[in-house]
C-alpha cells in the first residue's frame, strides 16, 4: 500500500495540469476520461427512459385496458385516451424501449463508456490516437439521442415496427401510420452509427499503437482484449446497418422500392442486413460486458485468471462464429430451409466458447479467497444470470424446437436473461469498481449491496416467468393477450410479472441515489481501492490529465493475484521485482 | 367440440415446463426435441449452479487465508470445451430430420389438401376448394378468420400477403410459418384431434397484431365434406 | 431536420400530438344567415330539392360473416348485410348530392363549429356516406367493445390511420382540401366502408331512406349538381334558382350492366 | 491452443520484452486503413443487395447502355483513374520534398476530382429529365443509391484534399513529414477502386 501512495504521489508531482477553460475541459473535452463520463451520464439517462418505457408497457400487459393511474391524464390524447394506452402508442413503447436500451443504453455504457475510460489507462497510453475525433463521436452520440427522442412528439407518433423495424411494416407508413416518427428513428440511428464507428477505429488504432512498453498482447487484460474485438465488430457491422437503413430511409422518402414487393422489393433483404449487423451487435452488447467481469471476478477471487489464453481464445471465437449465426434469427422468414441447418449446426456451435468462458470464471474462484465487494455480488450474479441466458437460447438453436417458441415470450426472457442479466448486471459491476476512479469517492457499499439484492430479487421475478409464458405459446409485442382464450389463463402471470417489474425499477433508483450522492458524500477511495494490479491503479483517483507521468513499463500480466514472490496478495503489472521471478508453481505441471 | 381454453388449460399451470396440450403430428417430434433440450440444459443449469453456490461459500474470503495461485491447466479447458462441442453438436444432428421434415421443401405429403390463405392487416382470409376440392374454381369460397379443417388428413396451406409480414401461429399444432408479401409460402400440417383451436399472429403487423386471430375447427372426416358443401359456403366472404 | 422536428416538438406539447389544427371561425351550423355576415359570403333562401330513384332491381347486398366478432354480431337479430344499395320502392338512399359549380366566384364560406359525427357500431360505419366542410371537425366515435381502426385514403387530402381499442373512444380529425370522396375504411373488418366529401362550401346532402334530399340557403343561380353513388358513379343536372325559389332536380340511377 | 497456453502462462512471468512494434505504421495511417474497413463493409451492403435484387428480377434492368450513358461515365471513369495517377505523383513528391510539383499534383487531384463530381451531376439531372428517378423501380433504386453514395464519398474526398492542397501551398508538408497526404491519398484510392467496382456492374453489366 505505502509503494501505491508513494507512487500516486508523485504521479501527482509530475503531470501537466490541464489548464484549458471549463467549456474544454468538461463540455467539448478530448480527455478520454471526460469522454467516457461524458457517455456514462447520457447512457445512464437513457437507461432510464428505457425503463420507464418499459414499465407502461408492463402496466398495459399487466392490466390491459385499465387506465393508468395518476399519470395517465399527462399524455397527449393521440398516446394515451380516456386513460388507455393506446395500441399505437404500445406499439411505439415496444420499438422505442429496444431501441434505447440496445443502441442509446446499453451499448454506450459498455463500449463508449468503459472503451473510453480503461482504454489509454489500462494499457498505459496518454490519451486516446485520435482525441479530436474520440470528441466528435460523443457531439455525434448526442444529438442522435436527442433526435430520437424528439419522435415521440411528432405527428403520426414514433417508429412503431419493433426495434427490427421488418419492412415492409416500415417502410411503408400506409402500414403502421407512422410517418415522421419512422424517418427520425432512421436517421438518427444513421448519425449514431457513425458515432460508433468513429469511436471504433479510435479503439483499435490506440490499441495497436499505443500500449506501453511490455505490454505485449497476452498481457493485455480481458476487458481490453473484449473491447478490442468488439471494436473490430462495431467497426465492420455498423456501416452494414447503416446501409440497411439507408435504403429503408430512401424507401420511406424518396420512393424506392429496396423492400416493397410490390415493385420487386424484397422484405428478406432488409431481414437479412438487418441480422448480418444484428447478431455481431448481440456480440458487441455481451463481449464487452464478459471482458470486465473476467478482471473484476479475478480480483474478488484473489487469484490469477483461470486459462487466460483459452479466454482470449473463446472471445476472438465468438467475434468469428458471430458472423455466420445471424440466420437463426430468421428460421420461420421462408428463408431456404437448407440454408436453416446450416445456421443451425453454427449457433449451436457458438455456444462453445461461451460455455469455456463461464467454466473458467468458475475454475478462476475455485480455491479462491473470495471478496463479496459491490462489483463482485455483480459480477458473480453476471456469471449466474448469462448461464440462464445461454441455455435458454439452446432451446432456439434447435430449429425444430424454435419452430414453436419463435416469437414467443420465451424469447423475450432469453434475451433478458442475456442483456439484463449478462450485460446489465456486468455494468452495475464495472460502475461501481471504476467509480472511486473516476470521481475519486467509493460508491456507498451498504446502499450498493441492499440495491444488488433488491435488483437481483425482482429481476428474477420478472423474466423467469416470462419462459413459462412463451412456452404456452403467449407471442411477442401483445398489445392486449387477453384477446386470445388460450391466453387469459395466463394472464395472473402477467399481472405478477408486471407487479414485479414496477418494484424492480423503483430499486433501481436505489443506485441513481446511491450514484448521485457517492459523487459529493462517498469514502475518499485513494489510488488503489480493490487491490487491483491493472495500470490505471497506479494513478490518483481521478487520474490527472495526460494520464501517466512517466510511461509505465509493464512486467507481467495483469492476474497476479496471491503470487507467491509478495507477501501482499496482488502485484501490480508495472512493479519491477528485483530477484528474477520464479516459473509459476501449480497450474500447468 | 373442446372449447380452445380447455384444449389448451388441459396442461395449462403457469409455471409449468411442460408444453401445452398438442394436437397435431409435429407435436411427437418436437415436444420430445425440446423434452430432450429441456433435460440436458436443465442438468447443465443445476450443476452450474450448484457448483458456483458451492464455490462461493467454500472459498469465500477468511482474513490471513491466501489464495491458491494459479494460471489454470490445460486438461479441464480440453474436457469442458470436448464436451460441451459434442453434445451440442449432438443435439444439431438430432434436430435435423425433425426441421427438414417439418420445414423441408419436399416435407409436404403429395396426398395434401390444399388451402389458400390471404393474410392482410388485419385479418386472415383462408379460400376453400368448395365441393370440388380443386382451388382456383368457380365453387371456390373465402372465409374471414375461420380456419375449417379434417382430422387425420394433411393440409397444405399456400400462404400470401397483402400488405405486411405476418405470420402463421396455431399453438396446439406446434406450426409457426412466417407469411411475407410478395412470396408464396407453403404451410403444411396434419392435426390429430377434432376440436377447436386458436390461430395467432406472431409477427408485430401493426397496431392490430394483437386480435389478428383466427378460430381453428377440426372436423371429422365424414362431416368435413358436409360442412364444405353446406354451412361453410352460406358464411363466404363477398368477393 | 432537427429545427423542423423540434418545432413539432414544442407544437405537440402546445396541443397534445398535434392534432386539431383546424381554424374553426364562431359560424353557427345552418348556412346562409350565418354565413351573411361573413365577407364574400352570397347566401339566399332558394332551395334545391328532389328525388334519387332507382330503376330495375338492384343487386343483393352482401352478407357480413361476423361469427368472429361476436360483440357485434349481438346487435343483430338477423345475419347482417353491408348496405351498399339502399333501395326501398324505387329510392335510391346513401346518394351524396351536392353543388358541384355556380356558386359565385371567390365566394368563401366558414366551417360550422359543431363537428360532423362518424359512429363506430356493429361493426358498420353511421353514416356511410355524408359530407363535411373543408376545416371542419370529423368526430369518429367507437361504440363497439372491440378494436376499430380507421383508415383514410385520400387522393388530395393527408391520410390517417388511427385505432380505437375500446367502446367510448373519440377522435378527432379535419380535412383541408375538397374532395369527393375521401374513402375510409376499417383494416379488422374488411367489410367497413364509409364515404365522406369534402366541400369548401355547406351547399350538400345525402339522400335518406325516401331518397330525398334538399340543399337550402342557395343565392340565387344557375348550378350544377352531381349526385354520387359509391357503386353506380356520378349524375348531374343544372337547375338555376331566383331568390326564395325551390327547383327540383331528380335523378335516377340504374344497375350496373 | 497447447502451445498458447503454456506461452502465456509462462508469458505471464516473462521479464519484460521490448514495446511489440504496434502495427509499425503511424496511428494517423492505421486509422484510415481501420476506416477503410468499415467502408469496404457498407458499400459491401449496397453492392451485395444491388446483386441479390437484380439476381431475383433481372428483367427490370435495361441493358446496358440503354438508359446510361456509357461513354460519357466511361470518360468520367478514366479521369478518376488519372486522379489517383495524380496522387501518387503528388505523393512521390512529397516524399522527395519537392513542394511545387507536390502542389501542382494535388491541385490537379482536387481539379480532376471536382470534375467527376460535376459530370455525375451533369449526368443525374440529364437522367431526372428522360423521367428514370430514383421511385422508377429497382433500377432507379439502386442506381441512385449507389452511385450517390460514391458521389458524396468522392466529394467528401475533394474537401479533404483541398484542405490538404492549401496545407501544401503553405509549405506545411516535409519529406520527413506528410502524413496528411498520405492519409487522404489512401482515402482516394479506395474511392477510386469502389467506382471501377460500381461501374462494370452497374453499367456495363
Amino acid at each position: 500500500m505505502t509503494e501505491m501512495a508513494t507512487r500516486g504521489t508523485i504521479a501527482e508531482q509530475h503531470t501537466h495540469r490541464d489548464d484549458r477553460p471549463f467549456i474544454r475541459r468538461y463540455i467539448f473535452s478530448t480527455d478520454h476520461k471526460i469522454i467516457g463520463i461524458q457517455f456514462l451520464l447520457m447512457s445512464l439517462l437513457f437507461l432510464l427512459l428505457g425503463g420507464m418505457l418499459a414499465m407502461l408497457m408492463r402496466w398495459q400487459l399487466g392490466f390491459p385496458g385499465r387506465p393508468l393511474p395518476i399519470i395517465g391524464s399527462l399524455f397527449p390524447e393521440a398516446m394515451v385516451q380516456n386513460g388507455i394506452v393506446l395500441p399505437e402508442f404500445y406499439d411505439s413503447l415496444v420499438t422505442m424501449h429496444g431501441t434505447f436500451m440496445v443502441f442509446f443504453a446499453i451499448m454506450p455504457l459498455l463500449v463508449g463508456v468503459f472503451g473510453n475510460y480503461l482504454i489509454p489507462l489500462k494499457i498505459g497510453a496518454p490519451d486516446m490516437a485520435f482525441p479530436r475525433i474520440n470528441m466528435a463521436s460523443f457531439w455525434l452520440a448526442v444529438p442522435a439521442g436527442v433526435l430520437m427522442l424528439a419522435g415521440f412528439f411528432v405527428e403520426g407518433g414514433h417508429a412503431a415496427a419493433g426495434w427490427t423495424s421488418y419492412a415492409p411494416l416500415s417502410a411503408n407508413s400506409e402500414y403502421s401510420g407512422v410517418s415522421t416518427g419512422q424517418i427520425i428513428w432512421c436517421i438518427s440511428l444513421i448519425v449514431l452509427g457513425l458515432s460508433s464507428i468513429l469511436g471504433s477505429f479510435n479503439y483499435i488504432t490506440t490499441i495497436i499503437n499505443m500500449r506501453a512498453p511490455g505490454m505485449i498482447w497476452f498481457r493485455m487484460p480481458l476487458s481490453i482484449w473484449s473491447l478490442f474485438i468488439t471494436a473490430i465488430l462495431v467497426l465492420l457491422a455498423m456501416p452494414v446497418l447503416s446501409g440497411a437503413i439507408i435504403m429503408l430511409l430512401f424507401d420511406q422518402t424518396i420512393g424506392t422500392h429496396f423492400f416493397l414487393p410490390p415493385k420487386g422489393g424484397q422484405p428478406l433483404l432488409w431481414q437479412h442486413l438487418f441480422w448480418f449487423f444484428g447478431h455481431p451487435e448481440v456480440y458487441i452488447l455481451i463481449l464487452p460486458a464478459m471482458g470486465m467481469a473476467s478482471d473484476i471476478i479475478a480480483n474478488g477471487s484473489r487469484k490469477p485468471i483461470f486459462g487466460y489464453v483459452s479466454m482470449v481464445l473463446a472471445l476472438l471465437g465468438i467475434g468469428v462464429l458471430g458472423w455466420g449465426v445471424w440466420g437463426h434469427h430468421m428460421f420461420m422468414s421462408g428463408m431456404n430451409p437448407t440454408l436453416g441447418t446450416g445456421f443451425m449446426i453454427s449457433t449451436l456451435l457458438i455456444s462453445v466458447p461461451s460455455a469455456i468462458k463461464v467454466f473458467n470464471w468458475m475454475g478462476t474462484m475455485w480455491r479462491g479467497n473470495i471478496q463479496f465487494h459491490v462489483p463482485m455480488l455483480h459480477a458473480v450474479s453476471f456469471v449466474a444470470m448469462f448461464v440462464i441466458g445461454g441455455l435458454s437460447g439452446v432451446f432456439m438453436a434447435a430449429s425444430p424446437v424454435d419452430i414453436y417458441i419463435h416469437d414467443t415470450y420465451f424469447i423475450v426472457a432469453h434475451l433478458h436473461y442475456v442483456l439484463f442479466g449478462g450485460s446489465l448486471f456486468a455494468i452495475f459491476a464495472s460502475i461501481t469498481y471504476w467509480y472511486p476512479k473516476m470521481f475519486g469517492r467509493l460508491m456507498s457499499p451498504r446502499w450498493g449491496k441492499v440495491h444488488f439484492w433488491l435488483t437481483f430479487v425482482f429481476y428474477n421475478l420478472v423474466f423467469f416467468p416470462m419462459h413459462q409464458l412463451g412456452l404456452h405459446g403467449h407471442m411477442r409485442r401483445l398489445y392486449d393477450p387477453t384477446q386470445y382464450e388460450f391466453l387469459k389463463p395466463l394472464q395472473p402471470l402477467n399481472t405478477f410479472i408486471s407487479i414485479s417489474a414496477f418494484l424492480l425499477f423503483a430499486s433501481q433508483l436505489i443506485f441513481a441515489v446511491n450514484f448521485i450522492a457517492s459523487w459529493f458524500t462517498g469514502a475518499k477511495a485513494g489510488p488503489n481501492p480493490w487491490h487491483d494490479n491493472g495500470l490505471e491503479w497506479t494513478l490518483p483517483s481521478p487520474p490527472p490529465h495526460g494520464n501517466f507521468a512517466v510511461t509505465p513499463t509493464v512486467y507481467r500480466g495483469p492476474y497476479e493475484y496471491s503470487s507467491p514472490l509478495v507477501e501482499e496478495d496482488w502485484l501490480p503489472q508495472d512493479r519491477r521485482l528485483d530477484r528474477s521471478p520464479a516459473p509459476a508453481p501449480g497450474g500447468h505441471r | 367440440m373442446i372449447n380452445p381454453v380447455a384444449a389448451l388449460q388441459s396442461t395449462n399451470i403457469p409455471l409449468s415446463w411442460l408444453l401445452p396440450h398438442g394436437s397435431s403430428t409435429f407435436v411427437g417430434d418436437i415436444d420430445w426435441l425440446y423434452y430432450l433440450v429441456l433435460w440436458i440444459t436443465g442438468i447443465a443449469f443445476i450443476a452450474v449452479e450448484a457448483t458456483l453456490v458451492v464455490f462461493l461459500v467454500k472459498y469465500r474470503g477468511r482474513p490471513g487465508r491466501k489464495a491458491y495461485y494459479t494460471h489454470g491447466s490445460l486438461m479441464p479447458e480440453y474436457i469442458w470445451t470436448g464436451v460441451t462441442a459434442v453434445v451440442v453438436v449432438m443435439i444439431g444432428l438430432v434436430s435435423a430430420p425433425a426441421w427438414g421434415k417439418i420445414k423441408g421443401r419436399d416435407g409436404v405429403p403429395p396426398n395434401a389438401m390444399a388451402l389458400g390463405l390471404t393474410a392482410k392487416q388485419f385479418e386472415w382470409h383462408f379460400t376453400y376448394p368448395g365441393p370440388d376440392g380443386k382451388l382456383g374454381t368457380a365453387d371456390d369460397f373465402e372465409l374471414r378468420n375461420q380456419l375449417h379443417v379434417a382430422v387425420d388428413s394433411p393440409v397444405v396451406v399456400t400462404a400470401q400477403s397483402e400488405d405486411v409480414i405476418h405470420s402463421f401461429f396455431v399453438p396446439n399444432w406446434r406450426i409457426k410459418q412466417d407469411i411475407v408479401p410478395g412470396m408464396h409460402i407453403r404451410v403444411w400440417f396434419q392435426p390429430t384431434e377434432v376440436g377447436t383451436f386458436e390461430l395467432g399472429c406472431a409477427e408485430l403487423c401493426g397496431f392490430g397484431h394483437y386480435r389478428m386471430r383466427a378460430i381453428v375447427t377440426v372436423h371429422a372426416k365424414d362431416d368435413y365434406q358436409r360442412w364444405m358443401a353446406g354451412s361453410g359456403r352460406s358464411l363466404a366472404l363477398a368477393r | 431536420m432537427r429545427s423542423s422536428i423540434l418545432c413539432a416538438v414544442v407544437f405537440a406539447v402546445a396541443c397534445g400530438g398535434g392534432q386539431e389544427k383546424a381554424p374553426t371561425t364562431n359560424v353557427g351550423n345552418e348556412p346562409g344567415p350565418a354565413g351573411a355576415n361573413q365577407t364574400n359570403t352570397p347566401a339566399g333562401n332558394s332551395k334545391v330539392s328532389g328525388r334519387v330513384s332507382f330503376t330495375g332491381t338492384a343487386p343483393a347486398n352482401p352478407t357480413i360473416d361476423m361469427s368472429e366478432e361476436a360483440a357485434c354480431k349481438a346487435k343483430y337479430s338477423s345475419p347482417p348485410t353491408d348496405p351498399v344499395y339502399l333501395v326501398k320502392d324505387g329510392r335510391l338512399a346513401n346518394v351524396f348530392v351536392y353543388v358541384k359549380s355556380g356558386l359565385p366566384a371567390g365566394a368563401t364560406y366558414a366551417a360550422p363549429e359543431a363537428p360532423a359525427k362518424l359512429d363506430q357500431n356493429g361493426c358498420l360505419y353511421h353514416p356511410r356516406v355524408f359530407g363535411v366542410m373543408v376545416g371542419q371537425k370529423l368526430e369518429i366515435d367507437n361504440s363497439d367493445p372491440l378494436l376499430h381502426n380507421i383508415k383514410a385514403v385520400p387522393a388530395h387530402n393527408r391520410g390517417f390511420n388511427i385505432s380505437q381499442p375500446s367502446a367510448g373512444m373519440k377522435t378527432t380529425r379535419t380535412f383541408t382540401t375538397e374532395e369527393i370522396m375521401v374513402p375510409l375504411q376499417c383494416n379488422v373488418h374488411s367489410w367497413m366502408h364509409a364515404f365522406v366529401g369534402v366541400l369548401s362550401h355547406p351547399y350538400f346532402a345525402t339522400t335518406g331512406e325516401d331518397g330525398t334530399f334538399t340543399i337550402g340557403g342557395l343565392p340565387k343561380g344557375t348550378y350544377t349538381i352531381e349526385a354520387w353513388h359509391e357503386k353506380l358513379g356520378t349524375q348531374t343536372a343544372t337547375v338555376t334558382v331566383g331568390d326564395n325559389e325551390t327547383k327540383t332536380a331528380d335523378f335516377s340511377f340504374k344497375p350496373k350492366a | 491452443m497447447t502451445h498458447g497456453a503454456i506461452a502465456a502462462s509462462a508469458g505471464v512471468m516473462r521479464p519484460p520484452v521490448d514495446r511489440e512494434a504496434g502495427a509499425g505504421v503511424y496511428n494517423e495511417k492505421l486509422g484510415m486503413w481501420v476506416f477503410l474497413g468499415s467502408e469496404v463493409m457498407f458499400f459491401t451492403a449496397l453492392i451485395g443487395s444491388y446483386i441479390i435484387l437484380r439476381v431475383a428480377h433481372p428483367e427490370m434492368w435495361a441493358p446496358p447502355g440503354k438508359v446510361l450513358n456509357v461513354p460519357i461515365t466511361a470518360v468520367n471513369t478514366f479521369l478518376l483513374i488519372c486522379s489517383s495517377v495524380t496522387m501518387v505523383k503528388a505523393f512521390a513528391s512529397a516524399q522527395d520534398g519537392l513542394q511545387r510539383p507536390l502542389c501542382l499534383w494535388l491541385l490537379a487531384t482536387c481539379i480532376i476530382g471536382a470534375t467527376f463530381v460535376g459530370v455525375q451531376a451533369f449526368e443525374y439531372h440529364h437522367l431526372i429529365e428522360k423521367g428514370f428517378v430514383p421511385s422508377e423501380g429497382l433500377y432507379g433504386s439502386t442506381f441512385y443509391t449507389m452511385t450517390g453514395f460514391h458521389g458524396f464519398h468522392v466529394s467528401v474526398g475533394v474537401i479533404c484534399l483541398s484542405f490538404v492542397t492549401w496545407k501544401a501551398f503553405r509549405g506545411k508538408y516535409t519529406s520527413t513529414d506528410h502524413r496528411g497526404v498520405e492519409v487522404v491519398g489512401l482515402y482516394w484510392h479506395f474511392v477510386d477502386l469502389v467506382w471501377i467496382i460500381l461501374f462494370t456492374i452497374v453499367y456495363l453489366i
